[in-house]
């Protein structure tokens, strides 16, 4: 490892961390070779790597939550053996997991104490966390609600709960696992500025991220990661995306999506008036109507829990809508006729749902199980009264092959593929039937660039085929990449519509602010996003 | 899941470790034997030979799985749509009463052949209705379903209770049974089968019915893995969630599992009136029911492994009563703790030995790398 | 009428007693079930303290010796229900069955070599045994109209294990709203991952959990054999610790809601005893089965009726596998 | 003396049932204990298993052997004709088989006198009943009970109460205790409990209130001296006994007995724990009505003959 000593090199300081030839198997799968890792104090560290690669895996050795087979850590200089995370914690680290490790049902303030209470008894200890969590967001500006149930915030303010949790706990070393991957720009911005503040106050941050942009815009140094050994490590003033890029990968990764101008055709899906009021009498949809024709990708840009997602839910059946009408393929929906979700499938109409955990697959499924979710009455996969195993095994081997989901085992279990695999799952299921409408939800989030380049190439595959696609994301950048028209959606209602060619990304995000003047806009918007605004290709 | 560098052979995990636990519970039970001496291998031997040693003790051990394999399947398939159905006990009893309502009403006018799938139907259909309305009430109010059973359980002895004294019982008979069925009402026993086939067999409960348990072991294989239904009922149990996305109706799936399961469970009914008492009685359903939530998590809710187990517990009532009969000193209760010891090590503590033994094969394979850690 | 209204008072007194056994089990299995160990257990372990006390009472002839008995008991069993489910991850239902089963031929084998009495447990004298206390001013207040027939009725003349037991649910509320080890308890029923990842030991935090589940259980066997009766009876807790489970879903795992069943269940049963026999103007005598039957059909209806979904704990019945 | 096997064959309740499996298992006791002879025995544990333990006991050359109970009796006739060499005894049951004697109690004649005993005692004019389950045999004990209680004055009022619909019913001393309270509150001052194992919960709530209770099937007088009015006694361990020691001393009959007072198989208990409780005048009118029931003059409605307890 070359670079190891280039970056500690001039830096007086001990390292904040230094892993040494850490090895970690799962059975067969090697997760960690010989893997050697130096991070400066007070520094963000970027880490980057496929799916699959290895890097939750390190740093789930680094917390203590897994045990390395071989390997050293060193903390400050000093050699310092973690085997549970209570010895990370008081090695002064702190970790926000990919899946968020928060108790839905207590309150902000409890999940923020658990394990660090003062006392036995709660009342004192409450106080007291009361009082740190105050001082902890004026210094960092971090605020949420203390008394609010961790299950009911938004995932972004989730967040916040978790890098409260760890500053707590009194870290001066924070990993986060990919936490932008579920993030708003705005929601990212905020967390960037926060880590800054971070690194200003002397914190060490190991960052996480498929996210070239995000490694360039906030990291000092970057390592990479490919199956399962540290392949490389930079600083970042001194690399680019590109090289990163093919580090990563192994080879050239086209990052922008070139398309030819669209084919439209006529009217797939027109929506008037739809509107949806949840129990709690909000109007999450209100009032929304837009067309979408043959041939061409309509996107829905907007800060998630806009009623982007309840839209898609609504559309594909999922959610009973509570007024207006739908009109797909000829076929008019009502709150009277509501949709289904078997009767959409029944139109040719596929659904990407955002979140392939919840929604988009069964974990404890075979793979060639979870291909067919939704499909599985199809005469396709049946014989009759039985389901014909041969056929859905040979569909799936082939569907895998495809979309080069890895590993191409149709018989794993779901759970045992990499989000970013088990996301190919979803859209190799719902894409490769040709529908006549799409309706996409988040198909890049948590995978990595070489699958996104692949996921964006074969949606504009399908519209040029003529399928029509609905694209919601709050990645604005994808939003502009792939669509041809781009709505904005505030608050349920849509309230804008701009030609993708004059889309950039300081419009858009006025427009998902409703920001009325540009000053309001500025104010909703300052600092980061000139910074973090995509550099021209 | 992730594979070791060892391949464990599957017939240390299905062969080896369960041998091993059963031996250990039958170690502890020697103990207690041992204090009221009794010879604890000679239990051991009579237990086995009371069990498989002869065709009438075999006859006696496959009637009793007969009645687990029902109750097993049925607390499964219910598991698969992760619902606990407690309720065995309950839809067993009626399904009973379904099948003696049917018999004592059609035996004086119709032949066997008819009369037998009216009496499959019936059980399936009346066990169907007794599971149906919990299913009801979790499927469209929210009830639960473990409460909604057990109450069912109770509310199913009361009736049966009312009905036996008060309806069904002969005149002037001091026990509270039906009149015996016809011959055209009777399950034919494997004896006389065998009997059919000039093979002379000793007399036992063992009956038909014991075919019918495996048709539908191969049926529950058949619904659950291989049918669209079965599938439906797997994704609701796993992710209800992907189910409404995929377009499955949770309530109806629930509607679904809960009266195939208590079809199941009613089916103990034509082994112990239509195949063995040949009337309706009191409690002869004896706590198969509760026995078989036991019998389908030991046997993992797989046809396979509910076989297994129930041929398990089958061997421990007959072997059992074969042994508080050879062994003055052995009480039944002393043979329902060795049953309790048997269920604890080869079905709560089934882990228990499977790191020792993996490690040690693997030494004894020679590698020194740590097999991979098992499924939860 | 009068005595409509003193027959009602008196099933509420009844109501009590029946429903005290069904309280120490509610809560017993809530500490349990709140941390992620399923325990149809409670029955068995019932069951084994009340053996346990009854012999101790029976030998030793001092009450405070069998209900620590029966506790001690009911927490080895508890701690093996933890060694299997907790250490080696067995399934918690089987594991809760094998020990009613165990204990069910357990307690007569022992009962027989002890006291060669089948099974059941010499009967002990009132010294060896908690008898109903009258509470202070009971006889004073009595013929004060309501409330004192209430107080001195009602109230007064339980025995102490009654009064622990409803005090048991106050307390139970308070350690796991209130207090460090009951907000672990909270969150590990919840989302063992986050426990563990805050530093905790999410198998002793179980642990904990089925040993209080242990303690409460030797409470309510103790008071079925030497409380409420004077002696122990083969299977003689005829299936409460089933009925206590319904009850803690029934409350929805939160600790007054499952007292209120608890008194529910016990009201109508007591309801049900004392409508045996009773005639209808119009129908005649109902048959009793039919009012035996009456407190399951109640209980389904209610839960049919008013009370909604009940949201188990999320990480209930799954043993916490972590790869290492 | 001949070569005898004997064995018996207990039915679910089991031999500590606290009714007439116990008092089988304690007649045959005292058989061993006398003749020194030992027996083979077998608990069944659900209804399968009578004819199998029935059959083995026969099979394994045991002569006579006893059946213990009515449920026993179809699978007992169908073992006694496959073994037509081996006696049999059914106890509460009739089969009319050559090689079978059955055994058969007027429990309601001794019910009648307990209920006389009770109304009796009873200063409220209020006497309870307490059975396990709700089947024929009980309620062949409640009739007899209720036309004592009646025949003592025609206002007595009886309270019936049945424990459950389970077996658990003979199990359930806690119920027990509570449906003897529910009674007492109601006024009851005498409690019968034909309930087997529920009945140590009725004693004791007896003993508990100062109020008194009624054993059945052994005399049970000495469990609660000063509670225990008296027991109603039936005498299936004289009959179990007998059944062995005619075997024994080879003057076995087989055929149908039907006991009553007359053949003192039934009849109502008085020792040194209750003779306190029971007053000479009571006594005098107890014994006069077992004379003329014995002599015909009083006839006592047998629940089995109508199926119905209208007298
Ligand atoms: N718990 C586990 N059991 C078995 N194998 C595992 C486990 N966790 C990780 N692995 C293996 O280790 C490899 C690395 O996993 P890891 O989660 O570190 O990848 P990653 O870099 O985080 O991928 P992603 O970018 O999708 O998060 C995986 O490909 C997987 O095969
Ligand atoms: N129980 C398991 N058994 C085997 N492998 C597992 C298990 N759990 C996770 N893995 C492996 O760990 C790796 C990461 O899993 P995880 O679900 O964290 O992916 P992910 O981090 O969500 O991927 P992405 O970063 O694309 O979202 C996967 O490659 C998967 O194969
Ligand atoms: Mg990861
Ligand atoms: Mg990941």
């Amino acid at each position: 490892m070359a670079e190891e000593t280039h970056i500690a090199a001039g830096q007086a300081a001990a390292p904040a961390i230094k892993l040494r030839h850490i090895n970690k198997a799962f059975g067969a799968v090697q997760a960690n070779r010989d893997v050697c890792l130096t991070v400066v104090p007070g520094t963000i560290h970027g880490i980057i790597g496929e799916n699959g690669a290895g890097k939750s895996t390190l740093m789930s050795i680094l917390y203590g939550f897994y045990e390395a087979d071989s390997g050293e850590i060193l903390i400050g200089g000093k050699p310092t053996p973690i085997r549970t995370s209570r010895d990370a914690i008081d090695a002064g680290i702190g970790m926000v997991h990919q899946h968020f490790m928060l108790v839905d049902t207590m309150s902000v303030v409890e999940n923020i104490m658990l394990g660090a209470e003062s006392g036995a008894i709660l009342t004192s200890s409450v106080a007291k966390a009361r009082a740190e969590l105050e001082r902890l967001e004026r210094d960092y500006n971090l605020d949420v609600d203390p008394d609010a149930l961790a299950g009911e915030l938004p995932v972004g303010q989730q967040q916040r709960v978790e890098i409260l949790k760890a500053l707590y706990r009194g870290a001066d070393i924070l990993i986060l696992d990919e936490p932008t991957g579920v993030l708003t720009p705005q929601e990212t911005d905020q967390l960037f500025r926060i880590l800054d503040s971070l690194r200003k106050q002397g914190v060490t941050v190991v960052l996480i991220t498929h996210k070239l942009r995000e490694i360039m815009a906030i990291t000092d140094h970057v390592s990479v990661m490919r199956g399962g050994e540290m392949v490389a490590d930079r600083v970042t003033a001194a690399t680019s995306k590109e090289e990163l890029a093919e580090l990563m990968v192994g080879r050239k990764v086209l990052l922008s999506v070139d398309k030819q101008a669209p084919r439209v055709g006529d009217t797939v899906l027109s929506v008037e008036d739809l509107t949806y009021v949840d129990r709690a009498g909000v109007a999450r949809v209100d009032h929304v109507s837009f067309q979408v024709r043959a041939g061409e990708v309509v996107g829905i840009a907007g800060v998630s829990g806009n009623g982007q997602s309840e839209l898609l839910e609504l559309l594909s059946g999922i959610r009973p809508m509570t007024a207006g009408q739908v009109d797909v393929l000829g076929e008019r929906f009502s709150a009277a006729r509501p949709l289904d979700p078997a009767a959409m499938r029944a139109l040719q109409v596929a659904h990407v749902p955002e979140d392939r955990l919840r929604m988009g697959l069964v974990r404890t499924f075979e793979a060639e199980e979870s291909a067919i979710l939704g499909y599985h009455r199809d005469p396709a996969y049946n014989r009759g009264l039985f389901m014909n195993g041969e056929a859905i095994r040979s569909d799936c081997a082939k569907k895998m092959a495809d979309f080069d989901v890895r590993p191409q085992a149709p018989a794993l279990k779901t759970a045992n593929f990499s989000g970013g695999n088990q996301q190919k799952i979803v859209l190799a299921r719902e894409l490769s039937r040709g529908p006549r409408l799409l309706l996409v939800g988040q198909p890049t989030r948590g995978v990595d660039i070489g699958a996104i380049e692949f996921i964006h190439k074969n949606l504009i595959a399908m519209r040029d085929a003529g399928s029509a696609v609905l694209l919601v994301s709050v990645e604005l950048e994808e939003i502009m990449s792939i669509s041809d028209r781009i709505l904005v959606m505030f608050e349920g209602r849509i309230v804008g519509e701009v030609p993708a060619a004059q889309a950039d990304e300081r419009l858009l995000g006025l427009m998902m602010a409703n920001a009325a003047t540009e000053e309001e806009a500025l104010a909703t918007h300052p600092g980061l996003p000139g910074a973090i605004a995509v550099e021209p290709e | 899941m992730s594979t070791a560098p060892v391949k464990i052979p599957r017939w240390v995990d299905v062969g080896l470790i369960p041998v091993i636990n059963i031996a250990l519970a039958f170690l502890v039970s020697g103990v207690i034997l041992f204090a009221i001496d009794v010879h604890p291998l000679e239990a051991v031997e009579i237990i086995l030979y009371g069990a498989f040693g002869y065709d009438e003790a075999l006859g006696y051990t496959l009637y009793y799985t007969t009645n687990f394999v029902f109750t097993g399947l049925a607390v499964a398939v219910a598991f698969h749509a992760s619902l606990f159905n407690i309720g065995g006990e309950g839809q067993a009893y009626i399904g009973g009463l379904g099948v003696g309502l049917g018999i004592l009403a059609l035996d004086p006018y119709l032949p066997f052949i008819v009369i037998l799938p009216l009496a499959i139907l019936l059980s399936a259909a009346f066990g169907a209705a007794w599971a149906a309305i919990p299913a009801y009430l979790q499927a469209y109010r929210g009830s639960h379903i473990v409460i909604t059973t057990i109450m069912f359980n109770f509310i199913a002895a009361a009736l049966m209770v009312y009905l036996m004294v008060n309806v069904l019982i002969q005149p002037g008979s001091m026990s509270p049974e039906s009149r015996e069925f016809a011959e055209a009402g009777h399950l034919p026993f494997m004896h006389e089968v065998f009997g059919w086939f000039g093979v002379k067999v000793t007399p036992s409960p063992l009956n038909l019915s014991v075919v019918w348990a495996a048709i539908c072991c191969l049926l529950v294989w058949v619904f659950i893995w291989h049918t669209r239904w079965g599938y439906e009922i797997r994704t609701v149990g796993a992710n209800e969630t992907a189910a409404v996305y995929a377009g499955i109706d949770p309530k109806k799936v629930i509607m679904l599992a809960m009266c195939v399961s208590g079809a199941l469970a009613g089916f103990v009914g034509i082994n112990e009136v239509m195949g063995v008492h040949h009337r309706l009685l009191l409690n002869f359903t004896a706590g198969y029911g509760f026995t078989g939530i036991a019998v389908a998590l030991m046997g993992r809710n797989h046809p396979v492994g509910i076989v297994l187990a129930s041929l398990l517990f089958g061997m421990l009532y007959q072997g059992g009563a074969e042994l508080a009969f050879e062994e003055p000193k052995v009480t039944r209760e002393m043979v329902v703790t060795i049953q309790g010891l048997v269920i604890l090590f080869s079905g709560a503590l089934a882990y228990m030995m499977k790191g020792p033994v993996e490690r040690t094969y693997v030494r004894i394979v020679g590698m020194t790398q740590r097999p991979a850690a098992q499924e939860g | 009428m009068a005595d409509l209204l003193l027959n009602l008072l008196l099933s509420f007194d009844a109501t009590l007693r029946v429903a005290t056994p069904l309280v120490f089990c509610a809560m017993a299995g809530l500490f349990s079930e709140r941390s992620g160990v399923i325990d149809i257990s409670l029955e068995g372990k019932m069951l084994a303290a009340a053996f346990a006390a009854a012999s101790m009472a029976a030998v030793s002839g001092s009450a405070w010796l069998a209900l620590g008995t029966g506790i001690l008991v009911s927490i080895c069993l508890a701690l093996l229900h933890g060694f299997a489910c907790i250490t080696h991850r067995g399934d918690q239902v089987v594991s809760g069955v094998a020990i009613n089963i165990l204990v069910s031929g357990l307690t007569v084998v022992l009962g027989i070599a002890w006291f060669a009495r089948g099974g059941q447990t010499p009967s002990v004298g009132p010294e060896a045994r908690f008898t109903p206390i009258t509470l202070p001013g009971a006889e004073a207040l009595a013929d004060v109209p309501v409330i004192g027939a209430l107080y001195s009725e009602l109230i007064s003349g339980h025995n102490l294990l009654v009064y622990v037991a409803f005090a048991m649910v106050p307390l139970t509320w308070w350690v796991v709203y209130r207090t460090r080890f009951g907000l672990r308890l909270r969150a590990v029923g919840e989302n063992p991952n986050a426990v563990d990842t805050a530093g905790i030991s999410v198998a002793r935090l179980r642990y904990t959990a089925v040993l209080c589940d242990g303690v409460l259980c030797g409470f309510a066997g103790t008071y079925l054999s030497i409380a409420q009766n004077a002696a122990f009876v083969r299977e003689m807790t005829a299936g409460q610790g089933y009925i206590a489970l319904a009850a803690l879903i029934f409350g929805k795992w939160r600790p007054v809601p499952a007292m209120l069943a608890c008194l529910m269940f016990g009201f109508l049963d007591a309801v049900a005893i004392r409508l045996q026999g009773v005639e209808v103007p119009v129908i005649g005598p109902i048959p009793v089965q039919l009012i035996q039957a009456l407190p399951y059909v109640l209980t389904v209806v209610l839960l049919a009726g008013f009370i909604g979904r009940a949201v188990a704990p999320k990480a209930i019945g799954t043993p916490y596998v972590k790869e290492r | 003396a001949a070569e005898v096997n004997p064995a018996v064959v207990f039915d679910m309740g089991g031999k500590f049932d606290k009714s007439f499996n116990e008092g089988v298992f304690n007649g045959v006791e005292r058989f061993k204990k006398e003749t020194g002879v030992e027996y083979r025995e077998f608990e069944v544990t659900n209804e399968t298993q009578r004819e199998q333990a029935l059959r083995r006991m026969a099979q394994r050359g045991a002569n006579p052997v006893i059946g213990v109970g009515f449920a026993q009796a179809p699978a007992l006739e169908k073992v006694a004709k496959e073994f037509p060499k081996t006696r049999f005894a059914i106890i509460d049951a009739v089969v009319d088989l050559p090689n079978v004697r059955s055994i058969v109690f007027k429990e309601h004649e001794g019910s009648f006198l307990v209920g006389m005993i009770a109304a009796l005692k009873s200063e409220t004019g209020k006497v309870g009943f307490v059975g396990g389950m709700d089947i024929p045999l009980i309620r062949k004990f409640a009739c007899g009970y209720e036309q004592g209680a009646k025949y003592v004055s025609k206002d007595t009022e009886v309270v019936q109460n049945m424990t459950g619909t389970t077996p658990a019913a003979w199990n359930d001393p806690t119920r027990g205790s509570e449906l003897a309270k529910s009674q007492f509150d109601r006024g009851v001052d005498v409690i019968y409990a034909a309930a087997g194992g529920t009945g140590v919960g009725v004693y004791q709530t007896a003993e508990d209130s100062g109020k008194l209770a009624i054993g059945v099937d052994s005399n049970q007088n000495y469990l609660h001296p000063g509670t225990m009015l008296t027991s109603m006694l039936k005498r299936v361990d004289v009959a179990a006994y007998k059944a062995f020691k005619d075997a024994h001393d080879d003057n076995w009959t087989s055929g149908i007995q039907v006991l009553g007072l007359a053949q003192d198989g039934v009849g109502w208990a008085l020792d040194e724990y209750n003779k306190d409780l029971i007053t000479n005048e009571m006594r005098a009118k107890v014994d006069q009505a077992a004379a003329d029931i014995v002599a015909g003059v009083i006839d006592v409605h047998d629940y089995m003959a109508s199926d119905s307890c209208s007298y």
